[in-house]
């Protein structure tokens, strides 16, 4: 069984000796790796019995992962909860990453097997805000950005909002989990940078023509994640066309907690001169036209 | 019962452990994950007189059993923190170890004499070591007589524990402890971070924004001990060590080397639960060793001379 | 094709790739497992004019990513190393270098007369920067007069390429290798191993029996490569780079940051048939960037001022 | 299938492209992981993939080991080869480690799976001297110093020598394989720290016993390896007996080829002084009678 470890070691015990905690609180699970499905030469998913950590999770919430024991990998690596998982009963049982293997870290969770344990530490960071209840909800992924947007789905049908899915990856078998959105009832729109699947070119132009295709009186909410200069992309077409985007920024982070000042993000408001704000803490959901994307 | 309790100067601390600066943000970020008077301190983010702005990322890069950072002293400034983040910290019950940075000597004094007016702060730690920052900091600590100065002028303003922080990153540390140990200093910490830079070798370009960076974690420790032993036979007046600790058997490593106290760093990083099981740990030698308190480990290493009666070689 | 080859003054390597000193023991350990003409050269176990017996066992400790070591420079002595090596490594067809060590600057030169004299040696490495031994090695590494005296005094001795081995134990290392250069110095090779420790601390005792030992392996690349750049930047004549070099990657950052050839060491250990697996990963970096030969790598640091427009901070 | 680094690229290949060596040469193979036996608490067995090695190995030689990628752990560490693994056919197929649980790395050779890979170099070091034709061969073994055994007592067998084995452990449940020795036609003297199995003590009581009941004209070549204090106490012991013995000395090593001066051992000649030699090349095995217990 994986064990929790709770905050503050002066909080109160419950009956059975462990620590009883508010909700929303960061929990340390030793996690058992339930399964790992690998979905093609570079993308997997991992699910991991980490009920504590899942039950508080909120769309675009993140956990710090650490596969491996030892000294090298080091740090902690920063992942999107990309399911809830559940048992027959409803009962929360744990969460999956969606991994791309890209590095030394990524690289182990595409190889763990089941029965391995992973650390895992959330969830982490400001959740996307919900939009308002006569609001359409637009997300635009990007590869491995998909990662956030399933739980942001479920959340969105269970308030019943008309939910669209702007989605590239590099070719067809670099798209997934494309029936479980559908089965949400969101709207696809699908683009390969090679034409096999979709439309062939990048997500931003689906979305053009999409805005285009929109009276100005629609209200729009959108969400992006993926490659930098995608979301910046994004932002600006949706700001040419009056409307605002959350981006999820992937800042290189330390410590997930506040601690570091590693994951900077250079934020503007109105006016004012740019500040570096921790990605860890105030996002890593930001508003895109507030991101100063020069700096980035 | 073991206790865990030591003492620097006039302050006593419930056990050794000191979050390290810059590693434990301003230490309020971790009130709901820690329970913060279960520390023995903690040694807040570098503060300047002014807010700083940073170095623009990317700020870290991980290394062998290691990490680089460049953050470049991002920081509220002196003034914000006792205003805005020193009252919580005291409201937790946190022993709050206060790490300043300036440009000149003078910079160093104004800000002791602020903190000297909060009232509520444990002790000053002087980050003369920074090696991410062009003006101050490492400027001071690679000089003997720049150590002495800011030691001495923050000594004139304040009888709150002064405690300059080395850099490792000089040929004869221990000079460095004795220049700080006769301008007045209470205690010394050691080690800052190691100058070090690392490449994209397919860009060409360092990883770093700001180019070099400090090197951090257990890749230093063996180094770090090694600097902790030297200015042990150098002075007399408590060291708190620090570089690379993951363990219990690290802090203890640190303190038969003769450090009274350490700070984790990069560790909290890893794991911000660690602070707990580094005690239990240290319980668990002081019981192993049937040891009453932690003081008796403090510079316990046993050096004998083995003599080597090989006088040829193969 | 892609040309591997370097240029150390007179020297012309096949590749950048030597192993280094205190870690391919004299070469001919190896002569079963690598083809020694493969390798750019080898630098040999450090020897002194006469025999000598070394530290007595533990010699080595692990640590995180990396490993102390206090072999005391137990050796053969140059002149069985002329008699009884150097013939069977010219046969295998390998690029000498011959590290070697002295208490005095008069050993340095006698050792190299001798070496001059024994005619198939292709460089002399001058080891003045071993951690190790109580005098001799990084007595004249730590002083910028030492270092000058004894490049100095081998220089004039003989025109075999003389490459001092400069510590990384010092302030300002770009200083020494400035003085090497001054004395005559035809490259510089850096980084020897940082001075270190560690204790058990269950017994107390250090884990060595020398108490200190040398730190080397992947923990310290990082400050090795900031110290090849610093030593580029003030010097003319080649660097050898190394400290933790385990990957092809690793070869370029060194080269990148300023260095003509590199050593590797506790890799052997870890993998003798390393160096295969690094020129292929040179080559297939050639390819990738399509680049003619490594030479267009060496120094090829692209340093480019980012400015902040940040003005305050959060 | 492990793929074998041969030595020198410059020995000619064979049809297949693979380097053709010549007979006990050191290769390094990716060794799979055929089967992990967990004996006890500390101590498993581990079978590796590695033909080449094992085809070469010789009793007493050993093989330099790492488990992990990465660099934490960094060096490889040394290990007695304890079988020759054999396919019905009498094929060699790989062999196994004795694996005590002591620290990094033997931890994870404790829980190593099947299917992972080992990094396995040799066979290296000196085997033991074989005894002469009319030689009873006794070996002495602590702990896990049992491992250089298995594959002595099959080569003495092969040759039909008398060969005994005075093996002590802390309890009953550390003695293994014995069933293995006993069908070998090896005798066993066993011996138990707690007394719960064979003798109570330590195992040179029964030696002892051994030496004083048998006759100064009977030919007994002693093999120990175990503890260093054991292994002085039975150098001495035997001395005391005018018999001589082979030690199997454990020091810590960097590179087990020589390379390093990590691994010396201090010998002396009669009336010569100590030197330091290397255990990897000149050892593992030595005349204890030769080595500088004081200086160890
Ligand atoms: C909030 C957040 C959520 C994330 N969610 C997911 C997710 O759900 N699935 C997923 O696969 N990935 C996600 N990422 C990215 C993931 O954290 C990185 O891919 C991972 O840290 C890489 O680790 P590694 O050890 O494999 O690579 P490393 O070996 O550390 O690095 C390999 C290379 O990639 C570069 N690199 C590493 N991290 C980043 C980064 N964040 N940005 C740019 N370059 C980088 C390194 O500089 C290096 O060149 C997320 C990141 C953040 C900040
Ligand atoms: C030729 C030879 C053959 C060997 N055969 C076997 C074998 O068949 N089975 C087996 O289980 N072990 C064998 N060993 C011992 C084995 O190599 C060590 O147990 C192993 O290196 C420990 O690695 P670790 O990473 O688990 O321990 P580490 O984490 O490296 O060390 C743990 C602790 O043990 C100490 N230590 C480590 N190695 C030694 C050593 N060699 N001597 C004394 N103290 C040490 C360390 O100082 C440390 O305190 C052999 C050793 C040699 C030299
Ligand atoms: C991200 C980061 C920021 C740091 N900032 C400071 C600082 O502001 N002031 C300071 O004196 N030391 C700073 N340090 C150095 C640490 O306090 C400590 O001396 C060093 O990291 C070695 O300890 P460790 O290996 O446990 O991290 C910083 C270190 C890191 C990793
Ligand atoms: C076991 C060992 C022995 C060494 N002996 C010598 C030596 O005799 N002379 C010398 O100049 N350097 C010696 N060195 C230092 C290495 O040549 C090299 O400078 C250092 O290990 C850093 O490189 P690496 O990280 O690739 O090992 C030794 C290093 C090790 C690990
Ligand atoms: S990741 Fe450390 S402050 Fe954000
Ligand atoms: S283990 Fe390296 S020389 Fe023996």
């Amino acid at each position: 069984m994986p064990t929790g470890h709770r905050r503050k070691t002066t909080r109160p015990r419950d009956a059975t000796g462990l620590q009883v905690y508010s909700a929303r609180m960061p929990v340390d699970v030793d996690a058992v790796v339930i399964s790992n499905t690998q979905l093609s030469d570079f993308y997997n998913v991992v699910a991991l019995a980490a009920p504590d950590v899942a039950r508080q999770a909120r769309p675009g919430q993140f956990v710090m992962v650490k596969p491996d024991q030892g000294y090298d990998p080091l740090l902690r690596r920063p992942f999107s909860v990309f399911e809830i998982l559940r048992d027959q009963d409803g009962e929360v049982t744990g969460l999956s990453l969606l991994n791309k293997r890209i590095g030394v870290t990524t690289r182990r969770l595409y190889d763990v097997a089941p029965g391995e344990r992973v650390q895992c530490l959330g969830p982490l960071g400001q959740a996307f805000d919900a939009p308002a209840a006569d609001q359409q909800a637009w997300m635009v992924a990007g590869g491995v950005g998909l990662a956030p947007f399933l739980t942001l789905a479920e959340s969105l049908v269970e308030h019943s909002l008309t939910t669209r899915l702007f989605y590239g990856g590099r070719s067809a078998d670099d798209l997934f989990y494309l029936e479980t959105f559908e089965s949400l009832g969101v709207t696809l729109e699908l683009t390969t940078d090679d034409g096999t699947r979709g439309h062939h070119g990048l997500v931003t132009g689906p979305l053009q023509r999409a805005l285009e295709a929109t009276s100005p009186t629609t209200s729009v909410r959108l969400y992006s994640c993926g490659p930098t200069p995608m979301m910046r992309a994004v932002t600006e077409l949706a700001a040419a066309h009056g409307r605002s985007t959350d981006v999820s920024l992937e800042q290189v982070m330390g410590c997930g907690l506040g601690g570091c000042y590693s994951c900077v993000v250079p934020v503007t408001e109105s006016g004012q001169p740019t500040r570096f704000v921790r990605s860890c803490l105030q996002g890593p959901v930001f508003d895109g036209g507030r991101v100063d994307w020069n700096q980035l | 019962m073991s206790d865990l309790s030591v003492t620097i100067g006039s302050l006593r601390l419930g056990n050794p452990l000191i979050a390290a600066s810059g590693c434990f943000g301003y230490g309020v970020e971790y009130a709901d994950l820690v329970a913060l008077d279960t520390l023995g301190g903690i040694a807040v983010k570098g503060l300047f007189l002014e807010e700083r702005e940073g170095h623009p990322p990317q700020r870290i890069v991980e290394t062998p059993s290691g990490m680089l950072n460049a953050i470049g002293l991002q920081g509220i400034g002196v003034r914000r923190f006792v205003a805005e983040k020193l009252p919580e910290l005291k409201q937790h019950g946190a022993i709050v170890v206060v790490n300043i940075c300036g440009s000149t000597v003078g910079e160093y004094a104004e800000i002791a004499r602020i903190l000297d007016d909060a009232d509520s702060v444990d002790a000053i730690e002087l980050n003369i070591s920074c090696p991410n920052i062009s003006k101050g900091g490492m400027m001071f600590g690679c000089s003997l007589d720049g150590t002495h100065d800011v030691v001495a002028a923050v000594r004139r303003v304040t009888d709150l524990p002064v405690m300059p922080k080395l850099t490792p990153n000089v040929t004869d540390v221990a000079s460095f402890a004795v220049a700080a140990e006769e301008a007045g200093a209470d205690a010394v910490s050691l080690v800052n971070t190691f100058l070090a830079t690392a490449i994209d070798v397919e860009t060409r370009r360092p990883r770093l924004s700001n180019v070099l960076g400090g090197l951090s974690g257990p890749a230093i420790r063996p180094i770090a001990v090694r600097m902790v032993h030297e200015c042990r036979q150098a002075i007399k007046i408590p060291i708190v060590g620090m570089g690379g600790i993951m363990t219990a058997e690290d802090v203890l490593e640190f303190m038969i080397a003769g450090a009274t106290a350490v700070q984790v760093g990069t560790a909290n990083f890893v794991d911000p639960l660690i602070w707990d099981k580094l005690l239990d740990g240290l319980r668990a030698y002081l019981d192993r060793h049937d040891l009453p308190g932690l003081t008796s480990v403090i510079g316990s290493l046993e050096l004998e001379e083995r003599t080597a009666a090989c006088k040829s070689s193969s």
